[in-house]
């Protein structure tokens, strides 16, 4: 995530946010623990098979899902395919720049595609049209379109959301166009550590004094289906043990509130 | 222009597919400041085009042997999202995008006071997340707005429409298919209040009456988009819903 | 066009030119509407399909035309395929740079394209060999080898030309070589706003003075096929009209001199 | 995770395809300064990987943007030969290998003592010459002791492993059959001494139990590979011969 | 090299099949500054091989950190047009335009007297517009001409040819035939006066002896062309016509 | 070759080397024809079809081979395909960047290469699956590791010595596997001439103190197979003649010690 993107937040700001965090205050009024608000707008774009604009707090993303008939890979020619691809469009945030993808968005798509494909939320091998050499390929665009934060996250909703909502044109293959198959949601929860405090869905700000970032994703069961962890700094196991339970609790409060 | 169809165009009393006449324009919504980094942005509606626009500056020109000692130098940037076209379009620009994020460029400098940003750049961001026929125009249109939001000085508006023709007839405002299947495509872009044009393309076969007509189309469509974009330059209310697109 | 290539006329030059023009005359002694001498040298790569030199004033631009048998896109089944692209190479000026496309060449591709496209200069259903298989893909190159100015009208001479020059290697394919079938011939006229004046055929320093490019590509019957504006200023409708008879006239001449 | 598989990967005994027991890792060997230009360098073998890393810095960052005037700026270069895998991979970085590098970059930001070289970059370069499941931990393990060999002070060492699920069972360090054909693969690495977390990575399918098990398991089998480190940086003698591989 | 063929490439009498003798060059026809931009340019027409090569400089070395506080650096930019080989060629450097680009960049450094302008470039841009055998060394003796017309100071001229194994037999200047089905290729490019080598390349299949013959040939051949390139140094008249190729 | 990689070599230095190879003394004791020792370990990579670790002195470089499958081109259709690739790893040398291939890796694999083809080590035309349509090509990948001069005769050490040992998987096409069959070996022998010596392998310090370098590859019948003249100085004809037979005879012992 781009630290250095705000230039470094003044010395005043970072110990008063530092020292509200310790008595479980933060800026916008959540506690430690509390996502932000999220608006999730899904078909906002017609004419994908799929899509969903989210807002959390004042990040905005868009994701938008197309699904097209192609060649399987060679090593799995049963298996339609997903591709997640997360594109930092440069009016996101003043330092953002044109370009192919870079370690940063790379970073954010794989990690919302490991969360999808590890829950088993689309069944790929339903996705298979004629077993061998053809079968459905889905793409899943992610557009930052407004950065404060969490991105991750963001995507990941924006993401589950848009392929629920996804439909695939089986009618041009000669078929009846039908809703994409979907099982488990994942749903992946992100933490920063300021000080010694797990500080859930940080904004920019919480971001950037944040020594150590972790994410969770984990399904219904409560299993955890994929983490990460990023940035210079370092989280002892039992705080990574307390993120699981955070990530398992919350994935379920915002599973209940987004996708039910 | 002008690939075959079997779809018929026009009906016998020469209303359109979509039930337009030959001068009625698409509906059109435009929002401002719905983007909380950018310094200034706009949401465009225009028909099924929906087109998000962010701008930031003046900030210095970088790298520096960009920089004009005389002016600031504004660069749009027009893109579309993988998934705003029917086929999934690969990420990053194409021919087509470069030429239109130039004559985009182009036609806002125009409008902006650029010399007062001397060495500075304007950067344009101009994201189409459904496509709909029309597009630069609709974003160079949206752009203006989001300029206009910026605070950044600007001695007229820009305001653009399309013409063109369909089975022979000069129609306003095209839509996807008479865009696929017309016999021209004309986008002008004016000053609002000089109708000076700033841009102007076409593609197809336009007699010099059919130009006459079409541009004159324009012309008068102009005065109400920009009717348009004032009130969303000084409404800017109930954005946050409509914009997110319910 | 690289307005800032040789750096900023001098202000002496820049009120000398204008004045001269608004008497009606140019630095080389034409009037306002004339076009600078064009050679044309065709056939002068006699490997290609076809090709043309051609030298307009000090602008000098080679095409060349190959024609190879490939797929027709999946959408036009039933149709050869026509490609345009330009190199500025850097040989033609102090600071044009080696590399791939940039914004310059490739509105002048694109235009260039447009106005023989849309004239329908080549019948392209006519370059189906195998129906939705197998189709000729005319490809035309065009360098940029000197430059003095109007790169968009030296490009359509060339491009043109070496068309007309071309063969179909069709032998290649079990058939017989012959010409590639052209029918219209589209000419394009580019002026550029200096003061108040309509100046054709701008040479680099009119194009450096000019406020506002336009470009209008006309065929036999006077029809618009093409137009292009281009620069940060601006034209009135009327000058707009005027600028499609001027292009109108003068490429009935240019269509006669050069084409007949 | 889970391509399904006919292979049994876990016999009735509960041993491994290769013979190990759930919590026995793979052989290790670790070499150091094999190299001749770098300012450090090792070596390590862990079961079939084969990988060389150099290290060059403390240097001046480049380009100048990059630096950070309050540390230094540690990046790693994970890639793979092209011939170290099964097909032939194309030369270049790849989106996985890019995240890859980024990962291990902030692990060994952790333990480098970074804001003493403000401005500076240090460059790890990870070459996999033969790659066998396990390779950013075992490359990461190695670039900690090629770090430590360059002389460039550390507040402590970055050792790491695997753990994952295979069959229903929580095993230690995959191999590549467990890896392709397994349901969770878990890459820790820690700072030696203090066992803090500076990777971690997961995809497939865990139950917290299965993770406590999992992350147990791992932490214990960094004391073993921390070890090795060690013997690594304090004998250095018959170093050519076995980095030379027979 | 050693494409297989049935083309007979020398007759009983050992003519060649365009009526060489194997010691005949091609027609060669060189001409000067018939670019406008460029600081010196020149032409060449070897065989089929029609070439166009511009000059630019000494001009200061851009980007900074390529400038060598001793002496000029010469850039050499060899280019294929698309439409110059039988096939299309995609426009842009490929690898064997690369390596050419790098032995002329080094013979043309052998002749400048690069001493005299440190931190300078200057830029050699060859373009093969018609390709037909022997395009480097055609390309390199042009190229000598133009810096020589740009009044760029040299020690000496560089003047180059071929020679080759054709059938087992030795030959000068090989056609186009006799480069895709011959047995060797062997490029040289001379100091016009001291003759000391500053390009040689081969490929193919030559004995000591062969080489020896072969390299005879083409030190006797520089004589005459290094004569064609004063020429065309010295008569400048009717360059235009004949350069634009009737 | 990096010629300014290490600046400029201090003028006491170049001075005393100069002088002492005058009087045929190198800084390692050698004589100005002889080679650095070699070390060549093949089989490096077992998962590579081929490999061979080449140290010649401190210059360290990996070949790997890799045969895989797939269609000839359309020019050779009864021919197999060899590929030849190197990398210089910024592992390598402190100023090696990464990033795409540059004009001394090029160089270096394309001089590789034609050693390789000119000399028919491999006969392409038994690599064909089924005629026209499915052959073996060859893919030999070549990592600089470690660099102290003469890149190009260790990486055509690297890279006969991984052919040598390569087998091909005819197995994954329904065959059985078995060594590729290789025929000559060419040796390439790199000299660089300082003052008026001709000095055989040169290391870093010597490659930088030369003023041109020549390579020559040749086979077993004593025949130039491959040269390759390199920097900005210049060679006599005398001068390259005997190149040649320091090559030839070199070729022939190195020939003998490592491949026999």
């Amino acid at each position: 995530m781009p630290r250095d993107a705000l230039g470094v937040l003044s010395e005043i700001k970072r110990s008063f946010i530092t020292k509200q965090l310790k008595e479980g205050k933060r800026g916008d009024g959540r506690g430690l623990l509390d996502f932000r608000e999220a608006t999730i707008t899904t078909n906002y774009v017609p004419r994908a098979a799929g899509s969903a604009m989210v807002k959390l707090g004042r990040t905005r993303v868009l994701a938008g899902v197309k699904i097209e008939s192609g060649e399987p890979f060679p090593d799995t020619p049963n298996s339609g395919v997903l591709t997640t691809n997360v594109e930092l469009l440069p009016m996101a945030f003043p330092t953002f720049e044109a370009g192919p993808p870079n370690e940063t968005s790379i970073e954010i798509a794989r990690v919302v595609d490991r969360g999808i494909r590890e829950s088993k939320m689309i069944d790929t091998q339903k996705l298979v049209i004629e077993p061998g050499k053809k079968v459905w390929i889905v793409f899943v665009d992610i557009n930052i379109m407004d950065f404060d934060g969490n991105l991750i996250d963001a995507c990941t909703l924006a993401a589950v959301s848009a392929l629920r909502s996804a439909f695939i044109p089986a009618s041009k293959e000669g078929g009846k166009d039908m809703p994409l198959p979907v099982d488990q949601i994942p749903v992946s929860v992100t933490m920063v550590k300021i000080g010694d405090e797990l500080v859930c869905d940080p904004d920019l700000e919480e971001e950037q004094l944040g020594s150590a970032r972790v994410t969770v994703t984990t399904t219904e069961d409560g299993h955890i289906r994929a983490m990460q962890k990023g940035d210079t700094g370092n989280f002892t196991l039992e705080e990574i043990k307390k993120a699981i339970k955070i990530s398992s609790d919350t994935g379920a409060t915002l599973r209940k509130k987004y996708f039910s | 222009m002008g690939s075959e169809s079997n779809i018929k165009l026009l009906d016998e009393s020469g209303m359109r597919l979509d039930g337009r006449t030959p001068e009625q324009l698409r509906p059109i919504k435009i929002e401002t400041n719905l983007l909380e980094r950018a310094d200034g942005s706009a949401y465009i509606e225009w028909g099924g085009n929906k087109i998000m626009v962010a701008v930031y500056g003046p900030r210095e020109a970088y790298p520096k042997h960009t920089q004009d000692i005389e002016k600031a130098v504004v660069k749009a940037r027009y893109n579309m999202a993988a998934f705003s076209v029917d086929e999934r379009k690969r990420p990053g620009p194409d021919r087509r995008s470069v030429e239109i994020s130039k004559v985009i460029s182009e036609a806002l400098s125009s409008a902006i006071m650029v010399e007062q940003f001397p060495r500075a750049q304007i950067d344009v961001f101009i994201e189409v997340m459904q496509a709909d026929a029309g597009t630069r125009i609709a974003g160079l249109t949206a752009a203006s707005v989001a300029v206009a939001s910026a605070g950044i000085p600007m001695r007229d508006m820009v305001v653009g429409c399309t013409a063109g023709k369909v089975e022979g007839k000069v129609v306003l405002d095209l839509s996807k298919e008479e865009d696929n299947f017309g016999q021209a495509d004309l986008p002008i872009a004016v000053l609002s209040k000089s109708k000076k044009i700033v841009l102007i393309q076409m593609d197809g076969d336009l007699s010099l009456e059919e130009f006459d007509q079409a541009s004159e189309m324009i012309m008068k469509a102009t005065d109400n988009i920009a009717e348009i974009q004032r009130n969303a330059l000084t409404s800017r209310y109930s954005v946050e819903n409509i914009g997110d697109g319910e």
